[in-house]
């Protein structure tokens, strides 16, 4: 299973089954899921048990499967950049969906968009990149670290989006970008240290109205390049900065007897009491959170022995408690700052 | 999948020639007036002006350049015209105020303080009339500009910091000057966000960006999208579908809500043929009787040696039945309903259209968008009050339909029907998300993901619950994205003062097989 | 009415009524009040009516008032530095309860503490460190602009917290702060262009352990100030930065019928269609917004004529709608950088 | 009012002496290791140690020592002990990588790239037998340190960041550092926020600072406070008051709820004795009371001249009576109970006393806080497990009392009654919020602010707008605060990596008359 669709009339008339040798997001949890490369006779072991591939063959994507061993159950998913960018090796710091999504956008990508890249990094982005500028477009991408590339393109093509990115060993704050792309780039991606020693050889690059963005965590990079920007006469230069806060949803049920008489019904006191002490019910709660720490771990998510309907008798009690949704106690503070800049369209 | 690094380069040569880079005649431009006071859209027909002020400037001369070119107002005997300018001039005390450049541009912003600044309104020696004499005389903005610091007594005596912002107040005035930008998703959604959010749902562009990157949206992909936001969705779909693949536009209501604004995005004929449009109820009776006729086909095929598989396989067709029974009722009439719900929507949209004044005469066809500067010139287009994006297709350039999005044909609706759709995207503000997800979410392939965005966080909050007690999904997510914009300057930077503060919410997930 | 709460025992036996010569707040509605000196036959005139003072005395703190001609009413508010902040006269730009609480409990002020304010501004903050101060404790507070210094002093007189602030024209940058307060100052609060500058007088000012904060929009002026802090050996230096969101709490009934048949149930059909378009209807949300533009505006808060138990038999069919929160959509996106810093513990 | 300038600078005589500044036998520090990593905080009593790794360390020597001093653990033959050390040392590669200087310190921050780099762990040729002999012999941190860098092949082919993040680590092992801090409303929160937010609500610290604020404290103030975050409002109102006015910390449940917290702030006695406890129903019973008797006597006083103001005041009777008879029932029942109610509040605090381990020897009371580094090395106190704060309070210097917060007596109650408190604080993350401020609300003075805090926003919702359609106070907000800390470092600037997500909500008002 390539990560990239194929049309509508080139798929199998039964829909996404299955084969050897496809790519598959085995999903335990939502912060815990593999790719995994099918093979016949392979086997995946985890904490849920032994799985054999021969069993995933055939199976439509977003199959359940349940371990040899009864343990629990994962999910198999079909690939695609998102799942990707959490299930990826980290080989440097990467960049997360709410920085990947506003680069992609703010490019302004489609089919047929030629795009650079530097650096290649753990190609997170890049499969972003991939997805939007296919069929037609093309990624080139750049990383002066040799083993990070080569382990990048191993990856490209496990994924099925080599057809669109070209990766080269390069050093581009040292050397620019390739001279034979010169004039005709949509977008450029730069994720380096001292991004303003790029910025003459992205001019060169970049199409009248082509857009560069740069990545950089810290202010000081970005006060640098966009002064090397605006001296080179880029327009509409613009720094951002994207975060995602995620949100847990609950069942709590708060106390409606605030008692102003409490020893007037003994009754309504206790029940009071029977409640564990807030301490200890907070205490409770936040376990759960350590053990889920990110989005909404659903229901239907919760691993161990498969359920069925028979668990069905237990929810009428929960569904009382009103749905109540608060963030997630941490978040990513800040992950780095996003200046755009479009070329100048001279006269 | 070998060698294409060989190949690479020369892809370079495939892509299509950059005409995509020029204004054209009948195109949809994106007016960006004084750096954003005023966003405006226009197509650019035979005649088509815009008023900046009381002046009527025709916007013919914006033909034949390349996007992003920068114009300025050229004032002339009978209304305005644009001047194609030099992009630069970002400093507008250039030539002006050099006198002062020796005080210290970087560190001591604030040396000149406000301590003795008493603003008397006296300081300025010429006239309103002296500067409306100038104007007809066709002075230009630049000579006016430079008149107004000669005549001013206060001008050398404010801070480097205070006489830009006087320039700057000035050009705006004098000298307004108009950036030509490229329509797209990006700058379609940050316009109305900006200037009258309320047509789009207060969709930012950040969500955008998340929700499309969310839907994994590709060419190729076939995308089912509750649109209630003007038609946003579908055409930043479409722009990413880029003429592969294709975006179902689909809809519960008797007048099928607009997509409009897909007509700003200048698509070619393959993109524009994209857009497909089907009512709901269409596309569910189509996937129901294909589940049903593929369950047969499966128990048929099954053979016993995997028993846990039949488990998960019987369950799933629970679900399905259980949710072809809640349209049951309904299923019967579906078939007769087709042909009529077709014909009426095109009724429909013409009626629309008859809302609209019939002015139609050649003039420029814009969406007004409100300025929030009040020192701005009044910018007013000829057509009276605001209208609906691009609501007069006749002059548009070959291969683009009256309406956008054709209707679904039978082949399409086949396809969908055995395949799923490849993701789910709801933009409904008004409506409750469980509801409308548990119709929708049996439309998807399995793993597919789907993406619903609400500007409320609690009908999301129960819908993620509903979903989870369900079983329905994994990977559920319910996020809020937050979006900063600086001002980056020597010895100036920091966040904007003001921002938006709240893209709104949204609650993706993947569908699974097992219900 | 002092800003300063007086102990118990002084206070009148009936509770607070307005007396002549206090300062009431006149509330007209969250973002729309004035802070008004009852006088022997004022009047006070604004779009709800006309109001004589005399009706005012007696009256309790936080009664309503019905205008002459009946066209509406306002609350007569007790002051607090909250209110003032949001009453006060403009005279530059002023910090708001977000930075201002913040300051307060970051320099752990508390009665009997000593400190130094520059400037003073418009004395937004300067009540604030009044009231944590009171009643044995003092605020220094400096401004160069001889008659904003003027104008704050009289705003202290006139509220009752003189007897806890100086003000005294000075250029902090310039001069620093007076000799005489050396070594007994519990906290500064620096508000100033150039604050690296002041630092040295800061350091000669507070006591050990003693805590400095700056206030400063760009984030040059932080990087400076923090060296200059490090340089003159602060413990502790930590930059913040503190917002604030609002929100609006209102009635919003999601429609839950989300009909696939449009055909089959005409009834239902034009149920859907008797709402306004989303269009139409967000457009009327957002002219309410307009016109309430922070808080919550509450029902009772709706001016216009007095609504009394009549009223009532509108509310059971509002009722029935779910209540929703949503921020207000514009915000403060920045005010500035908090930099607090300790003065170092020597040996 | 006159003549206050004239006073001003001399008010600084009449400050009390700095003795609040020194670290003094018995009293409570924060001890902040290895800066922030880990948050302890301990009452200094006689022979009380805190482990540090394996070593226990005594802390008599933080005894005379000013708040913010620095102390380095110094091993020693039985134990170590605390020496007071220099609070430089900030740059840790002073005298230790010197030869690195030359590289560029500001710009070219990653200008040693990790292009090169392959960290094979054999670049340290010291064991940890070699580093532990040299430890029980006494040697210093600073001595290991350099040790450790002398040994290293690697050290001096690290870029300067790099060289520093070592550093850190192995001083953090080897040299653990401790700030003594003194415990402050925002201090105890921070603590608990970062360690264990649990106990206080996920309560953050501009979060308290911004209720506090909002509920107008100050000294001379009455506040009524509903405290189920462990004490900490009852002691930051507290702090504020200052001795001048009180905290009123109430309670509903049988078991009033710990204020414990209180006795971590050093208040001395007229501080104290500001905290006072009283059950909700007494003080709503008193309350009634005296409402009934002064709408008697306002009847009688009234003279029918002023129509509306008639009608108000009715209301208001209308209002208040409501009240009344929803309590009603349990009146009669209350004044019987008062006492008993005292009693048994005494009792319950000696079981919660019973549950401790009864290790009575003098040793280390401290509330050990979770650290989040994992390579730090652990510390413990000498008593097992979490405990509360401040349980033995025996050895506490005079003029605290045994418990936090004397019980309201019958002038307080009564003073309440008539005058009303000055403002009303709520934090009570599981009760619903408009139950609790339905009945709080009519304790309040006129025209005095409330402020309900919650870690959910939909509660707080729904409250507003009871508050709303009940008519029962102007200035309604609905806030939620974000908090954002910076890293300011030359080329180094940037947002912390990690935040606290949300600082919770926050439903402030002020009550009117008119119901």
């Amino acid at each position: 299973m390539a990560m990239l669709a194929v049309a509508a009339e080139e798929r199998p008339e039964k829909g996404r089954a299955i084969c050897e040798g496809d790519v598959v997001i085995v999903y335990e949890r939502h912060d815990r899921m593999k790719a995994v490369t099918v093979t016949r006779n392979g086997e995946l072991q985890n904490r849920f048990g032994v799985f054999p591939h021969n069993e995933w063959i055939g199976k439509k994507f977003g199959s359940q499967i349940v371990g040899k061993n009864g343990a629990g159950f994962v999910f198999l998913l079909a690939p695609t950049p998102e799942l990707w960018t959490l299930a990826l090796p980290h080989r440097t710091q990467i960049l997360y969906i709410a920085d990947i999504s506003f680069v992609v956008s703010f490019l302004e990508l489609r089919p047929g968009s030629i795009v650079l890249e530097s650096g290649t990094g753990s190609g997170s982005l890049t499969h972003s990149l991939a997805r939007a500028v296919a069929p037609t477009g093309h990624v080139h991408t750049f990383d002066f670290h040799e083993q990070r590339a080569n382990a990048a393109r191993e990856d490209f093509v496990r994924n099925g989006v080599s057809g669109v990115v070209t990766v080269k060993v390069r050093d581009i704050q040292g050397e620019g970008f390739p001279e034979e792309l010169a004039g005709c780039v949509d977008g450029v991606f730069l994720d380096l240290p001292q991004p303003w020693l790029a910025i003459p050889s992205v001019v060169r690059s970049l199409r009248s109205d082509g857009l560069v963005c740069s990545f950089s965590p810290c202010i000081e990079q970005v006060q640098r390049t966009c002064e090397v920007l605006s001296k080179e006469r880029f327009a509409d230069i613009r720094t951002f900065e994207v975060l995602l806060r995620s949100y847990e949803v609950r069942h709590e049920n708060l106390s409606t007897s605030f008692d102003c008489s409490e020893h007037s019904s003994e009754q309504k006191s206790s029940e009071v009491s029977t409640k564990p002490p807030p301490h200890k019910r907070q205490r409770a709660n936040e376990a759960d959170e350590k053990d889920k720490p990110e989005g909404g771990l659903d229901a239907g998510d919760t691993n161990g022995t498969s359920k069925t309907v028979g668990e069905e008798s237990k929810k009428p009690q929960r569904q009382l408690k009103p749905v109540i949704a608060r963030p997630y106690p941490e978040t990513k503070g800040h992950t780095g700052y996003l200046t755009f800049a479009r070329q100048a369209t001279l006269m | 999948m070998g060698g294409e690094n060989e190949t690479a380069v020369e892809t370079t040569s495939t892509r299509p020639p950059s005409k995509a880079n020029m204004i054209t005649p009948g195109c949809a431009v994106l007016l960006d007036i004084n750096n954003g006071d005023k966003l405006t859209f226009a197509h650019l027909n035979k005649n088509a002006s815009v008023k900046i002020g009381n002046i009527k400037c025709w916007l013919d001369a914006l033909v034949g350049h390349p996007f992003g070119s920068v114009f300025e107002v050229q004032s002339g005997a009978k209304g305005a015209s644009f001047v194609r300018v030099s992009p630069s001039g970002a400093d507008l005390r250039e030539g002006i105020a050099e006198k002062d450049d020796g005080e210290a541009a970087g560190d001591e912003v604030k040396s000149k303080d406000n301590r003795a600044l008493i603003d008397n309104n006296t300081a300025q020696t010429l006239s309103a009339e002296d500067i409306n004499k100038m104007r007809t005389e066709g002075v230009s903005g630049k000579e006016i500009m430079e008149a107004l610091v000669a005549n001013s007594a206060t001008f050398h005596t404010k801070t480097a910091f205070s006489q830009e912002k006087y320039l700057r107040k000035k050009q705006k005035k004098y000298a307004p000057r108009v950036v030509v930008r490229r329509p797209s998703a990006r700058s379609v959604c940050e316009a109305y966000f900006a200037k009258d959010p309320n047509k789009t749902g207060h969709l930012r562009m950040d969500m955008l960006a998340l929700i499309l990157s969310l839907a994994n949206v590709g060419a190729n992909a076939e995308v089912l999208v509750l649109d209630m936001l003007g038609g946003l969705l579908t055409a930043s779909v479409a722009e990413r579908l880029g003429g592969y693949g294709c975006v179902c536009s689909t809809y519960n209501t008797h007048k099928p809500p607009t997509i409009d604004m897909v007509r700003l995005f200048n698509f070619d004929a393959s993109t524009s043929s994209g857009v497909v449009r089907a009512p709901v109820s269409q596309l569910i009776s189509a996937r129901i009787e294909n589940s049903k006729l593929s369950a047969e086909a499966e128990s048929k095929r099954k053979d016993g040696d995997d028993d846990i598989n039949i488990i998960l396989n019987e369950t799933t067709d629970v679900s399905t039945s259980g949710n072809s029974m809640e349209v049951d009722g309904t299923t019967s009439t579906t078939e007769t309903v087709e042909v009529s719900v077709a014909t009426e929507t095109t009724v429909i949209l013409e009626s629309v259209e008859g809302e609209r004044t019939t002015k139609t005469t050649q003039i420029l066809e814009t969406v007004a968008l409100d300025s929030r500067l009040e020192e701005t010139p009044k910018i007013e287009t000829e057509s009276t009050g605001k209208r609906k994006a691009g609501t007069r297709p006749d002059e548009f350039e070959a291969g683009k339909s009256i309406k956008p999005g054709r209707l679904a044909s039978d082949e399409d609706r086949k396809r969908w029907a055995i395949q799923g759709f490849t993701s789910l995207i709801v933009g409904a503000p008004f409506l409750d998300p469980w509801t409308v997800v548990e119709k929708l979410l049996p439309l998807l392939a399995p793993s597919a993901p789907f993406v619903i965005y609400h500007p409320y966080l609690q009908p999301l909050a129960e819908c993620m619950n509903k979903l989870q007690s369900e079983h329905m999904a994994v990977g559920l997510q319910l996020q809020e994205p937050w979006l900063r914009e600086y001002q980056v300057l020597p010895s100036r930077t920091h966040p904007n003062m003001q921002m938006s503060s709240t893209g709104g919410w949204v609650l993706s997930g993947i569908r699974i097989n097992k219900a």
